[in-house]
Order: structure tokens, then sequence, then C-alpha cells
């Protein structure tokens, strides 16, 4: 055992290297569920994002953002339903609520983004808990998005209630996700993994009147 | 018969599309455009059913949601049925089949009516609770046969083929109605720029303007509807929803809309472009004001024989004769109280058909529209109204008389009208439904004769909905009433300009409810109040003489207002006759409260898409697919779907679950097993106080748990009672991961936050879900560190790496964090990965598993294993009553811990200090090949009479293959002391088991197999 | 259904967000081992139960997941003030049309104000 | 009081209902009574139908705010049912039970009692150890109560999906033959009834404003009718007797919730016996008129507002349409709600308080209904007398501090 000294907190890569199969939360819906790829109809497009790195980020909104803007030079967003990105839209922190934040980085950053941000904050009060397999990230494209979202959950998503850039914790049906909205024409959805595939089958379902499509 | 009762012109069908249809098995034809009721109407047919209590025939009476009587099964095939369908409200379409709900052998010859004839008399209301008492044993049968007439339509007994959903609508300003004032309303919050929702319950959007006399603008009022609703579609802030119904108006302005999308089409949903369609959709809108533009609808007039088919709303006849071209009879004589009802014998007349005469009510009507009657011949009959129809099948004649002022008594000698048509009004009552489902009481004017809505915050009403008819006002009022909820909603109002409109000259009405009889109303022939409930004039007396004051009371006793229909066109007639019997004014007798819905609503709209496959999530872990593969039987632990046990098949034979648990057994116990544990609850807890923390939640201590250990906790409420337990690892001095059961994961985190937020907020600490994030496979049995050592160049040494440690490894390849903590006291390591990585890390072991005889077990096994060495399951061995001290665990309480942890104090209440409370024992069956029943109450005195002092009840009971032997966990009064002696479980039938108190563990007591 | 303020979210959102979870303000005694039996089955038991203004405790379960107080009206179900853990409503049943500033100036330490 | 009978109904008719008598008086209150009841509900009037008819104290007085059986009794879904998992809850049940099973004949008064059977029904396998756990207690309390499996589920309701697809499947359930349900309004009305008859003053528009308390004794009431006195009180307000005990000084454990329930449109005979399902949520039978009488789950929050949230309704139907798919075309017609008052344990209240003379019988969450005449039979008994009937003696307010609770939570969930 190597962290039986006084070590405070124990992080650990729980990613690896090594040619492994993974397993996307998805993998076993499409196998479940088929994924009709989209076609000229399709009024809406599914997209998994798989495999990124997810950290929650909990502490005090000044501690934070001074630690978030020297690692990854993006300041912090301190009013509710914030979402940031990264210059190269890669990169996004969102705010979950008053001490927590949720960090989406490419998959294999976030082990050593936990560490740089541990090292940032050093004697802080602050919490970093890794949960990348735990979750996914669904993307809605189309013109119907927005409509299919409405069947999906109870938050508004209207234009001008939702503009580019806000992110929120909402119901999804009888789940619960992250609805974020990244671009103009872009929705996410960060799922829990063991919600996913139903996630996924109310998608399909309330997607056919678009004639919804799957983009792998 | 060829639509005998159609127009050769006029009204808003569509004549080059005829559709064909059925009623009763009869084939008929009608209009694109009309409703299922006009079509009917077109063709002739009186009787559309048979009364509820009586049998009576009945017709047509309104053109809308108030309709009583028209109340038709719908559906050509089995799964498509659907019962009780307002014939008034439901679209014609081509192929439409439709059958009358009551009426036997058919509703045009009713043998129950009969029944209804010679019985009537003995069935007044309440005569249920006076008779069928005797003998009591018979009320049974009674019953029987009493269900056998209830009801109207019937279930389809197929699965519906269609689908239902829901949009979540959110909008500044929702307008409910368009009729003039909700037109104008939406209009004028639309040019706010707000976001506007406006709904409307009919075919087409218009309300009363698509049938109206007036003119806007020097042109027919529909021209302005058209007009109007062209601007509204043309606006992005805009949402028009016509065949939408607003049924429910809920706390905070959230309104339930109604979406019929395919119910005008066909009676299942048709597909579009190869896709399916929802039959229905309903809008959850949360509105930030809402305007209630709901109109009014009309009384009719009480008199005898009311009910006879032929008898209708004035203001229905006129719907008829111009938005549907179909006059509905021959020759009309109208009763009215008012002006506005001048129009159906106007309509009429102009249809070309004979208005026979005009019972006004008072004595000198002067209204613009009833001086155009008089202009046109038609004779009017003052201070007189109709007091009785004459006919059976079909109104044969009216019986016209003068009454007096207060319409209490008939003065003059009745003449007789020959007729086919009787139409009726006593005025207008505001839709005030939706105002009173969140308990808003209506305010009763005298002025208007009717209820206006009492309004909270957020919500308005314009025009008839407020009691304002006249359409010049009403314009206006829904231009002003839009404007204002717009600019509340933060939008600055924008002009609308209104259409001009030529004021009417109205006389003014006068109050008429129940129409006076020669005879005194319980001799007088039934004047129905109720329809569709058989609820008569005097049903009503009857109620206020036997004592029942309340307006409640009187609905409750004679069931007024409790059909499908919810009264709209009774009610306020019930109250006003109510009100006379007992001497009081309408107010005075009650008010009216109206329940959501406002029509009713099909189960499938409400339930929506949360149906079949998707009614509750089914959560999965990383490994599902493998199980699914491997033949698993499922256990639905919360909304997890856990593998329960995993049946072999060999030679084509399944072996049953006992078979397959005992060798899922055997193999832990003698080779190795592997259990996919994922579902388990993980909280990640960081910060300095973080063991504080868990000396305060959990029973036991936790000051000196090192980095690298792992310690079992117990956790209660408040009360002492345990509520969940599970295992923490120090993963740092500042850094603990916590597991909780399956089904508490949600409940612990949110129990770990609100103590936080609300009682410790100074503790610095953080917790986090990372259930989702790992994978867990547990690896028992005495193979386990042979076959771990395969895959992992861990230390796995019985020295190096204890019983309840914890190290950080690779095991297959992936980063992993391996527990040895054992929950079937075997050698046991529980392996976490990433769970993207999951079903490679599973299929790994199994890879290099079989030489081992690597199997997979579920949860029947793990209870089994768990259960032979006493460790409980909380929620099974638990249920909220039992105490860390019922279940022997004293060794997991720090009552010397400084800090008063949660549970503590109650522990010393007198009755949780008993010492002969009920304690988690083992019990072994005198007969090893008993296994006991899991639910089986225990006693210590078999013989004793019922009902027999119970002492504990078995809690786990299963067979041993270990032990060769059932055995059971159960909770006996004062059982801890009790060892050794026998208790009894009498069972269901006749058996008694004996069974003897031993100590709860069963296998190893020593603990030895697990520490190897 | 309810549209409740959130104070930390700053929005109003949807009831189906929320969980309520009692009345407001139960402190749990600092000192449970003082406790009579009769005191300390009133602070498990016990809670108002009032016909009008009602001070209780909510979850903003699916969203920030933080707990705040909401006082609401029992009949007309009308919610008249939301704010976080720690501080003090500002409408009673006492004070329904709001308390004087001054008493809402008079906010408990934190520690006192979360646990009250 | 004028009898009942089918041939007093036809003596009537061919009077043309003219004679009919009222139900009951609506007497002027007097100056002082020997027991007052508070609540004009199905369990007021009854205790002081029982006060009367069983322990000879006539000179009683029921006062109600409103309109008599216009609370819970007016408002539940009528189910009846004692197959309760603890041996207190159980007796009290099965006492009312009993009492039940001859009440219209007791009365004259036909309440309709239809022992049409109740099945709950076990969806996962804890479910299943709670229902043999909960039968087998029944059987040896004396209760008809089985085990059925899932194909004698199926075999009594053969319209519902009893299959694997279903996303819980049915395991099984608990079957009790004799519970089933009763016209709700007659239950009041006929103790009302029964209770004038027997002299009792049914005091409607009545409110009591306060007690009159001296030396820790009750005397009376103050009502807008003004003072009227009575050595012994029994409150029995339901959702108001958190109101009625802060009154006199006294606190409850109580928390007043909405409850709601829905009746569909009424449909022809399809469905013979009352099916509930305390996992998926929801529980249903089918009227003598037809309707389809469903009952949703207690909302969460405090609420006098007889309504709930919508969401409630939207569960419970989706769990009526996952057991009976075929209902998917059917309406609803009406929904509502009552207020119940609840206890931590899911179980009632009848205590003496520390105002000596003052009674209280509340708490019944969702339990009121079918505990009508056992809950004013041993109340009644425990006014007359001075003592806590031994049935009702575990329900007393000093459970709460003793902790030793009745706790029916596992065996109720949302059951009624």
């Amino acid at each position: 055992m190597s962290n039986t000294a006084a070590e405070k907190v124990r992080t650990f890569d729980t990613r690896t290297q090594a040619k492994i199969a993974v397993e996307s939360p998805l993998a076993y819906s499409y196998r479940r569920s088929g994924a009709p790829a989209p076609t000229a109809k399709s009024r809406v497009v599914l997209r998994e994002r798989p495999f990124l790195g997810h950290l929650v980020l909990r502490g005090g909104a000044i501690v934070l953002d001074e630690a978030v803007r020297e690692v990854l030079g993006v300041s912090l967003p301190g009013e509710p339903q914030g979402l940031v990105q990264d210059a190269e839209g890669v990169r996004s922190v969102q705010w979950l609520s008053p001490d927590e934040w949720l960090l989406i980085v490419p998959g294999g950053e976030e082990f050593e983004l936990e560490n740089r941000l541990r090292a940032a904050l050093d004697d802080a009060h602050f919490a970093i808990s890794n949960v990348s397999g735990g979750q996914t990230l669904v993307e809605l494209e189309g013109e119907a998005a927005r409509e299919l979202l409405m069947k999906s959950v109870i938050y508004d998503v209207h234009p001008s209630h939702f503009p580019v850039g806000k992110g929120v914790t909402t119901v999804f049906a009888k789940a619960t996700v992250i609805l974020r909205r990244p671009a103009e024409e872009r929705w996410e959805l960060v799922v829990r993994r063991s919600f996913a595939d139903y996630t996924y089958r109310w998608l399909l379902d309330a997607g056919e009147e678009y004639a919804i499509g799957v983009a792998r | 018969m060829s639509q005998l009762n159609r127009l050769p012109q006029g009204g808003r069908i569509d004549r080059s599309r005829k559709l064909s249809f059925t009623f009763n098995g009869k084939s008929y034809e009608g209009h694109a455009g009309d409703t299922l009721a006009s079509a009917l109407l077109a063709n002739g047919v009186d009787i559309v059913n048979r009364s509820f209590k009586y049998s009576r025939p009945r017709g047509i009476v309104a053109a809308g949601a108030e309709e009583p009587n028209a109340v038709v099964q719908l559906g050509a095939t089995e799964a498509a049925q659907v019962p009780n369908v307002r014939a008034t409200q439901q679209a014609l379409y081509e192929g439409l089949e439709a059958r009358s709900t009551n009426g036997w052998p058919n509703v045009q010859r009713d043998l129950m009516s009969l029944v209804g004839k010679l019985g009537g008399k003995f069935m007044p209301p309440g005569f249920y609770y006076k008779t069928f008492m005797a003998p009591a044993s018979l009320w049974m049968t009674y019953e029987k046969y009493i269900r056998k007439s209830a009801g109207l339509g019937r279930s389809p007994m197929e699965r519906d083929p269609d689908i239902y959903d829901h949009l979540h609508q959110h909008c500044d300003v929702l307008v409910i109605g368009a009729g003039p004032a909700g037109l104008a309303a939406a209009l004028a919050a639309a040019r706010s720029g707000a976001r506007v929702i406006l709904a409307d319950e009919q075919e087409e959007m218009g309300g009363s303007l698509l049938d109206s006399r007036e003119l806007l603008d020097d042109r027919p009022a529909e021209q302005w509807v058209a007009q109007v609703l062209e601007t509204l579609a043309g606006m992005d802030n805009v949402t028009l929803l016509p065949r939408t119904t607003a049924n429910g108006y809920h706390d905070h302005n959230f309104v339930t809309l109604h979406e019929r999308r395919t119910e005008h089409l066909a009676d299942t949903a048709p597909r579009k472009d190869g896709r399916r369609q929802v039959r229905a959709r309903m809008h959850r809108v949360r509105a930030g004001r809402v305007v209630l533009a709901t109109g009014a609808h009309e009384r009719p007039l009480v008199y005898a024989g009311n009910d006879v088919p032929g008898n209708l709303l004035a203001g229905a006849v006129s719907t008829y004769i111009r938005r549907y071209g179909v006059v509905p009879g021959q020759k009309l004589v109208l009763s009215t109280s008012n002006d506005h009802a001048y129009r159906a014998a106007l309509d009429w007349h102009e249809a070309g058909r004979e208005v026979v005469a005009i019972a006004d009510a008072r004595a000198n009507p002067d209204g613009e529209l009833v001086e155009r009657a008089r202009a046109r011949g038609i004779r009017i009959i003052t201070g007189s109204a109709v007091i009785e129809a004459k006919g059976e099948s079909r109104v044969s004649g009216a019986r016209v008389a003068t009454i007096d002022a207060e319409g209490f008594r008939v003065t003059g000698q009745a003449e007789t009208l020959a007729c086919d048509t009787i139409a009726s009004s006593g005025g207008y009552s505001p839709v005030i439904h939706l105002a009173s489902h969140t308990g808003g009481r209506p305010t009763w004017r005298d002025d208007l004769l009717g209820f206006v809505p009492t309004l909270v915050k957020g919500v308005s009403a314009a025009g008839g909905a407020q009691g304002v008819y006249a359409t010049a006002e009403v314009l206006a009022d829904g231009v002003e009433t839009g404007s204002r909820a717009a600019s509340e909603a933060g939008f600055a109002a924008a002009p609308v300009s209104l259409p001009q409109v030529a004021v009417r000259r109205d006389g003014a009405a006068v109050a008429l409810y129940q129409v006076p009889h020669e005879k005194p109303t319980l001799r007088a022939p039934k004047q129905f109040v109720d329809l569709q409930n058989d609820v008569t004039a005097a049903g009503i007396e009857l109620a206020t003489r036997e004592g029942f004051e309340s307006i409640e009371h009187v609905k409750r006793y004679t069931a007024m207002g409790f059909g499908t229909d919810q009264g709209k066109l009774g009610n306020i007639n019930g109250m006003a006759i109510a009100a006379r019997c007992l001497g009081r004014s309408i107010p005075e007798v009650g008010t009216t409260v109206f329940r959501p819905n406002y029509t009713p609503v099909t189960f499938g709209a409400i339930v929506g898409r949360h149906c079949r496959e998707l009614f509750d999530p089914e959560r999965y872990t990383a490994m599902h697919q493998w199980h699914v593969e491997h033949g698993a039987e499922f256990e639905d632990v919360g909304q997890w779907k856990r593998p329960w046990y995993f049946p072999k098949t060999v030679n084509g034979k399944t072996e049953t679950m006992h078979e397959a648990v005992a060798r899922e057994c055997l193999a832990v116990r003698e080779a190795v097993g592997i259990l996919d544990a994922s579902t388990l609850g993980k909280i990640d807890i960081q910060g300095p106080d973080a063991r504080e923390f868990l000396g305060r939640v959990y029973t036991n201590k936790w000051a000196k748990l090192a980095p690298g250990r792992v310690r079992y906790g117990l956790m209660c409420k408040d009360d002492g009672m345990v509520f969940d337990d599970g295992t923490t690892s120090c993963l740092g001095e500042n850094h603990f991961l916590m597991t909780t059961t399956t089904g508490g994961a949600a409940t612990v985190l949110e129990w770990l936050e609100i103590w936080h937020q609300t009682e410790w907020p100074e503790l610095e600490v953080y917790f986090n879900s990372v259930t989702d994030h790992w994978a867990t496979m547990t690896i028992t049995g005495p193979e386990a560190r042979k076959l771990l050592a395969e895959v992992t160049d861990m230390d796995l040494d019985r020295e190096s790496f204890k019983f309840m440690d914890w190290r950080e490894g690779v095991v297959a390849g992936v980063p992993a964090r391996v527990f040895r903590i054992s929950f079937t006291g075997e050698l046991a390591f529980e392996i976490n990965v990433q769970a993207n990585y999951a079903l490679h890390v599973w299929e790994t072991l199994f890879a290099h598993g079989e030489k081992y005889g690597l199997t997979p077990y579920g949860t029947e096994t793990m209870h089994v294993l768990r259960a032979e060495k006493g460790f409980i399951i909380a929620g099974q061995d638990t249920d909220g009553s039992v105490t860390p001290e019922d279940l022997g665990m004293q060794w997991a309480i720090g009552y010397d811990k400084p800090f008063p942890w949660i549970g503590k104090r109650a522990l010393s209440r007198p009755d949780t200090a008993r010492t002969d409370r009920k304690q988690l024992v083992g019990l072994k069956p005198k007969d090893p090949k008993v296994v006991l029943e899991e639910g089986a109450q225990i006693v210590f005195d078999p013989h004793h009479a019922i009902p027999m002092p119970m002492v504990g009840h078995v809690t786990s009971s299963y067979y041993s293959p270990t032990l060769d032997s059932g055995f059971a966990l159960a909770v006996v009064k004062g059982g801890q002391q009790k060892m050794g002696e026998t208790v009894y479980l009498p069972m269901a039938d006749g058996q008694v088991h004996e069974a003897e108190i031993v100590s709860p563990i069963f296998v190893d007591p020593k603990g030895e197999r697990q520490n190897v | 259904m309810f549209y409740i303020h959130c104070p930390y979210c700053g929005e109003t959102r949807e009831e189906e967000e929320f969980h309520p979870k009692g009345q407001a303000h139960i402190a749990r005694p600092l000192d449970p081992d003082a406790c009579s039996d009769e005191e300390w089955g009133d602070y498990l038991f016990f809670r108002d139960n009032p016909r009008g203004i009602h001070h209780e405790l909510w979850v903003h379960a699916v969203g920030c997941r933080k707990f705040f107080n909401v006082t609401r009206h029992t009949v007309t179900y009308e919610i008249l003030e939301t704010y976080k853990m720690g501080e003090q409503p500002s409408i009673t049943a006492e004070h329904p049309e709001g308390r004087p500033t001054d008493a809402v100036d008079q906010q408990a330490s934190l520690r006192d104000g979360v646990r009250a | 009081m004028q009898r009942y009978s089918g041939f007093g109904l036809v003596k009537h008719a061919l009077s043309h209902h003219e004679n009919w008598q009222r139900q009951w008086r609506n007497p002027t209150p007097k100056k002082a009574y020997d027991v007052i009841i508070v609540g004009g509900g199905g369990h007021g009037l009854a205790t002081a139908y029982y006060l009367a008819k069983e322990h000879g104290i006539k000179n009683v007085a029921v006062i109600e705010k409103g309109w008599l059986g216009g609370g819970n009794t007016a408002r539940n879904t009528t189910i009846v049912r004692s197959n309760y998992l603890w041996d207190e809850a159980a007796a009290l049940y099965e006492h009312s039970m009993k009492l039940w099973e001859g009440l219209s004949q007791d009365l004259n008064y036909n309440v309709m009692f239809s022992q049409r059977g109740v099945l709950n029904l076990g969806h996962t396998l804890q479910d299943m150890r709670d229902i043999q756990r909960r039968v087998n207690a029944n059987r040896l309390n004396g209760i008809d109560s089985e085990v059925l499996d899932t194909k004698g589920v199926q075999e009594l309701v053969p319209i519902m999906d009893c299959s694997k697809n279903a996303r819980y499947p049915v395991l099984g359930a608990s079957w009790q033959p004799r519970a089933g349900v009763a016209r709700h309004d007659a239950v009041a009305w006929g103790f009302a009834r029964g209770a004038d008859a027997h002299g009792v003053d049914i005091l409607q528009q009545t409110e009591v404003t306060g007690f009159k308390i001296r030396d820790g004794r009750v005397y009376g009431v103050h009502t807008n009718r003004g003072d009227i006195e009575a050595k012994t009180i029994g409150c029995v307000a339901a959702g108001n007797s958190g109101v009625l005990a802060k009154m006199a000084g006294i606190k409850l454990p109580l928390e007043s919730h909405p409850l709601q329930a829905l009746v569909s449109e009424p449909l022809k005979p399809v469905l013979d016996t009352v099916v509930m399902s305390n996992h998926v949520h929801g529980y249903i039978s089918q009227s003598d008129k037809g309707d389809l009488v469903i009952g949703a789950g207690i909302d969460g929050y405090n609420g006098y507002g007889q309504r709930g949230s919508y969401p409630t309704v939207e569960h419970t139907l989706q769990a009526i349409v996952e057991m009976f798919p075929i209902f998917s075309r059917v309406r609803m017609n009406r929904q509502w709600g009552g207020i119940v008052d609840t206890c931590p344990d899911a179980c009632p209240i009848l205590s003496k308080t520390k105002v000596k003379g003052l009674y209280f019988n509340c708490g019944w969450g969702t339990g009121g209904f079918k505990a009508t005449p056992g809950s004013a039979h041993v109340f009644a008994a425990s006014l007359a007398k001075g003592e806590m009937h031994p049935i009702a003696a575990p329900f007393s307010i000093d459970r709460f501090n003793t902790g030793a609770l009745v706790d029916e939570h596992g065996a109720a969930g949302v059951a009624h």
C-alpha cells in the first residue's frame, strides 16, 4: 500500500493507457435498441461524446476561481446556471450549486487536471471527485432538438430563458440530467451511466416524430 | 333517410366532402366539419341514448362540452374502443362507428325502460340507502344486479394501440378560450411581445363568433376570426392550440392543456410519413399569467318532460343551424327568460321552418331581437313558459301557460301547441370551472343571475367568463385583459384596434329556473335538472325535506352534478330549486365547487410516455449485457435490475432457482464465485472534518481508522432505529469512501447533506456520489486469491493485504481499488474499476477463472451466504423498528464517543431500553428439510387460542447447501436470552414448525475463512 | 403544482425538482443526553401544523441539492418567501405583511440561524 | 325514527313521497350536555351514536363547523379492510370490520358495504416477504387473509397485466375476502340518523372557537353560537385536530397533508375487487355506479387546501395503466383532495390528554374511513367509562415519548 502515510486525500488515476476495450454507458443501448442512422429527414440528431473527463469540484467560489483560472485559463462561472468553455470549446466549467462545479475535459486530461488543481488549491477547503466513468455526455442537434427537450425536461428551454452559456440540473422524464447549451444549435445532456439506457430509449421514443437519428 | 334536416346551404361544413359513419350499426352520411352530433341531427336521429336510472329515451340537448345525453361508445375495433364520447365534441370522420352506451336490446326499444316507467316512482333519491338491507346475507346478490345496470360505456378489453405524450410549456400569457374575448386578449398580449399560448377546445377557433349574427367591421364575424387567427399564426411568440381543452388549473398558474391530435381523424392514430403520431398530447403549462376566456354556458329551463328528445338549448339550435346547416326539427316552440335566446327563433325562421310560438317569461319583453321576431310575425306569448313537453320518443307538443312573476305558480290555462322541438333558455352561467379548481369560491351576482369567478393572483377573466356578454364589450374586455396580463408579465402594452360592432339593445332578463306546473313538484311529471344522472326537481325537493340542506348534501344525496358533464347544465338550476325549497337565496345554500377535469381526459394522455418500458427507469450496471447473455434472471432492487441467479441449461433442462442457488453457494464456499456489486451506493467524502462527521452519523467509532483500512458502520435515525449500513474505507486522512445499500444510496447521500447543511455547516467536509463511476465486482471463495493473482501483480499476501484492508493496483490491466471485505464469510476481494473498463475486467476474470470453477452468482446466493454468516440486510432483517442492540450489534455502538451521535439518545427511552424487545437471532428448524417461510410468525405457545400472541417473525430464511439444512434469521422477543429454546411457527396449511433459537451465525462462527 | 424560488439557484423552478422535508427551524438539542424523554419525543415527532402561514424545509433535490426554507400558506398554498439556511423569515404568522426591518436585522449567528 | 324498508318505499311512492321525515333534526344548542363530540364526520357521528345506543348517554351534542359528513368521510376512496400488520392496529381495524358486517342492519340504513375483497399486490421479493409476514400475522390474529401467487391474482382479476413483461411484474398478493368498499356518504348519514333518533343533537354550522378549561379540567366549549358546557369532550376532527388541540394548549404529533383521489367516467362493470399496490403506487376499485375509484399518494407537504400536486395524480395513473393497460382509453372525470392528519408511525391517536375530560381521536392518516365504526365504538366506550378501552389504549399520545410506536409504515405505505 503506497498511501499508508499521512496523506490527506488519495487521488487515483482510474484511466489506463493500455489498449483495453472500453464501453461507453450507451454501448449496451446501441446493441439492445439499435441506433437509427441520421437521414435527410432527421430533424434531430443524437450523438454520444463518451469517455470525456468529468470532475466535480467543490468549494468556495472565490478560492476555486483563482485555481481554475490558473489551471484551465477560464474563470469559474460564479453566477448560478453559468457554463463557460475554453477557447477551443473542448473544456468547460459549469455551475451546479453555490459550492459545486462540473468540469468536463477531453478524456485522459482529468487526472492531471485534478492534481494541478489540488496543487493550486493547496490548503483550502475543497474537494474534487472524479466521476468520468459515471456519466456520459449526449448531444442533441437539429431543428427539433428544442421540441424534443420540451417533451423530456420540465425546465423552460425557450431561447429567451435558456441562452447559450447556460446549464441546469433538472428533471428529465423520470431521471435527472444536467442540461447545457454550449452553442446556438447544440444541446448537451450529462447523463448518469446507470440511467443512460433509459434516457436513450426515451429520446428515441420521443424523437420518432422527428425521425431522430443517432450519429456514431 | 338522408340528411333530411340538412339545410341546402349555410354552415361551415365542407359540403364537397361526404363522410359515412354508423350509429348503432346503421349507416349515415355527414360532411367534413360536422360533429357526430350535428351529423346525427342532420339525419334525424332523435334518440341517442337511454338514461342511466330510468332508461328514458334521450336526445341531443347541447352543442358543446355541456352535453349530458349524447354520450356514446366509439371505436371500430376492440382495442380502439373509447367509452363515453360526447357526440357534440367528436368531429366526424370517415368510417366513424358509434353506439349508444345504454339500451337493451336497443336504444329505440329498451326493456329497461319498463323498469324505469314502473319503478321510477319507487326510486327516489337515496332509495338504495333505504332498502336491500334484509337479509344481510343477500346484499352481495342484490349488488350484483345493481352493478349490472351501472356505467355508461365500456372499457376496451385490449391494449391501447396508440401513444401519448407531454410537452412542458412555459409562457408569459396563457389564454384559455378562443372566442371573441380570448382572441382579443391573445392578440393584445401577443402584440406586446409576450410568449402567448392560445388554447381552445373546439375543432375551430372562434367560439360564439362562428355562429354569430353580428357584423364586425361590417363583415360577418367569422371573417374577423379568420383574420385574427392568421395574424396570430404569423407571430413567432404565439402558439395556437386548437382542439385543446384546459382541463385542470393548478396552483401557481400550472395548467394542463389536453390536445386531441388525431381523434378527429380516426379512432386509432394514423401514421404520418410512416411514423407513429401521438393520439393526444398533454401540455403541462407554467404560465406567468392566465386569462380565462372560457365564455358562458346557457342554462336550460326545468319543466315537465324536458328530457324528451327534441328539447334543446336555444343556443344549441342556433349553433346547429348557423354552423352546421342543420335544423333539428320542423316546428319550434321557444321558452325563454331573456332576449339572446330569440336568436334560435330567428335562425329557425330564416331556415324556412315554422316557429310555432315564443313563450317569454317576461311580461313586457321589448329588446331588439324581440322586436325583430315580432316583425316577422312570430307569435310571442308573454309572461309564460313551456310548463310541460309532451311526447315520448320525440317532442309532440308543448304545453304553454302563463306563470306568475316569481315563476312559482301557473296562473292561467295551459295551451298545448303542436311542435317537435322545444328550445329553452334560462340565462347564462359564466364558465367558472377552472377558477374554482384551486379553491376559489365563486361569487353570486344577482344582476347577472350567475356565479362569477373569484380569482387568485396571476389569473384574470375576460368576456362571458365574468358575465360580460355584449360582443363589443367582450372584445374590449379581451383586449384590456390581455394587455394587462402581458404588462403584469413584464411586457409593455402595444395598441390593438378593435372592430366596430353595432351595439344591440337587449331587454333585462328575469330569473327563472324551475318552471311551475299545475301539479306540485312531487306530483308533476318529472322535471329533470341533471339529465345524465336522472336527477329531478322532485328529487331535490325530497332531499331538502329529508334534512339535506347544504348544496353539498343535496348533490351527494341526489347525485346531481356527478356525471361526466359535472353538472354544467344542471347545477345552478339545482341550487336554485334547493334554495327555493329551503326558503333561502342561492348563495345561502352554498356555492358550486368544480374539480378538475373541466371535461374528462383519457388516462393515456395523463400518463403520456411514462408507460410500458418507460414506466420507470431501469438502471443497469456496466456488466448488464454479460448478465443478459448468460441467462440471468433479474431481481428489481429499487430501479436497478440485478442478477437474481444464473440458471444453467444443460441438455435442454434449465435449473430451478433452488438448484442454481445451491450450485452457486457451493461454488463460493468451495471454489470461487463472482458478484456484480456495482449497485451499492458509493459516496466520496473529503475534508478535514470527514472523520468527525462519520462519527456523528454512524453508531460506531471512526477516530482511529487508518488509511488503507475499512470498517463496517451502522446508521440510525434519531429515533434510534437502524436505517442503513455499509462499509466505509479510509482513503486518506481526510478522505473516505462510504458504501450504502443499493436502495439506500440516494437516501443516505441526502441524509448526510441535511445534517451537514442544517445542523453542522461548520464541519469542513464534502460528499459526492461516485456510485456510477465505479463498477464493483466481488470475487469470493477459497480460490479467490489465486484467481486474482493471475490478473494482477498486486501483493495479495494475507499479512500485507489483511482482511478489512484496501489496496490500489492494476487488475486485468486496469487501475483498480481492491477491498478485502467479505459479505459471504469467505476470502473475498471487492474490485472497483472505472465503469467503462468493467466489462473487460469481468470478462478477463472469467477467462482466467474457469480452471478455478469461477461461478457468477446473483442476489439470492448473496443473501443465503450472508445469512449463513448472520449478516443483516437493512430493510429485510430490519423494518424501521429495530435498534442496533436489537440486532445484537453492541460491538458497533460507541456509547462513549464524545459527540452524541444520531440515534444515541433515543436508545435510552423506556420502550427502546426494554430487554424483552424483538431481537435478532438464528432459527434452526427441528426438521432440517424445512425451510421456514420468510414472514412466518413465531409463537411460544402454539396451542393458544386465536388471537395467538406472536413474539416475532422470520426475516430471512433459506436452504443452506453448506449445512444441508434450512436455517433462518428472525426477530424474537427477548431472543438473545433464549438461546436453545424452542419456538413454534403455525402456518396457513395447518402445519406447525418447530425451531430452536440459535446464534445467527451458522457458518464459521469464528470468522476464520474470510481471514485466510 | 408549486413554482418555487430556489434562493441558491436564483430561479423559480418546478415543484418536481424539490422535496418537502417537514417543518423548518427544528434544531437538534445540543445536549441530547440532557433531554427528558418528553423533550426528546417533542424534538422527534411534534410539529406545528398550522392552518395558515407555515415555515417549511425543502431541498432542491433535482437541482443544486441545497436545503432552504419556504414560508407558505397551507390553505391558499401561496408561497410568501423562500430563504436560505441560516436566515430567518421576514413573513410570519405574527407578521403576515413582513416583520419590521429591525427584527429582520436581528439575524442569529450563522450557526444558531442554521440550527434554528 | 321512521324505519326504512322496501315495503315502506312502496308506501311512500304511493303518497308521492310527500311523507318522508327528516333524517335528522336541526336543533338549537342546549346550554349543556353530558358529552360533546367536536367534529361531525363519520367518526364523530358514530361516537355519538354508540354513546347513546350502547352506553345510554343520550344527552350528547355533535358540533360540526360545516355540514355533517363533509370532510374526509365525503372524500375518501371507501376501502374497508383490516389486514394490518401489528397486533394493536389489527385489533382495532378488525373490531371495525366486525361492526361493518352488521352496520346496515344496525343503522337501518344501507351503507352498501360490499365485501368484494381487497388485493394488496407484491412486485418485489421484499414486497412478498412483507406480505407473507402480514398475512401470517393476520391469520394468527383471526383475520381472514391469504397469500396469492401471480396465477391466483390473475384469476381474480383477469384484466390485470400479470405478465413478466411488466416493469414491476406482479409476484403475488395478499387477499382479504371480507374486505371491500362501502358508500361513504351513507355512513355519515346513517350514523347521523341513528344518533339523532337516540336524541343526540347534531349542531351543524357550529364552530368551536375555544375550550373552557378550569384547574386542568375541561367543562365546555366556546362556539360561534354561544358557549356549550360538558364535562366530557371528545375531539374527532381529523385534519383540524391540530388547530383544536392548540386551542386547548395541547400539542399533537400530527401533520395534515393533502391526499388525492380521482374517478373515471362510469363504465360497465369490469373490475370486481379492490386492487392496491404500494410498490407502483396506486389503488383502484369500481363503484356500483361504474366509476373507477382511484387513490393516489399523500403529498409530502402540509396542506389544508383540499387539493394536492398534479404529478401525484400523474404517477398514480401511470401505475394504474401499468397494471391495467386496457384502461389507457378510459377517461378521468374528476379529481379531488382530502386533508389527512398523519402521525409519525402511521397509526391513529385515541387518547386522553393532559386536560382532564378532553379526549382526542385523530391521526388516522389514510386509515380513517375503514375504521369509522370501530374507532367510534371504542372511543365511545372510553368516553363513557373515563378509561381508554383496551383496544384504544395502545394509541395513546404518550407513545411518542416512550418510543412505543406502532409502526405501520412498512405495512401501510400508501395503503388505504
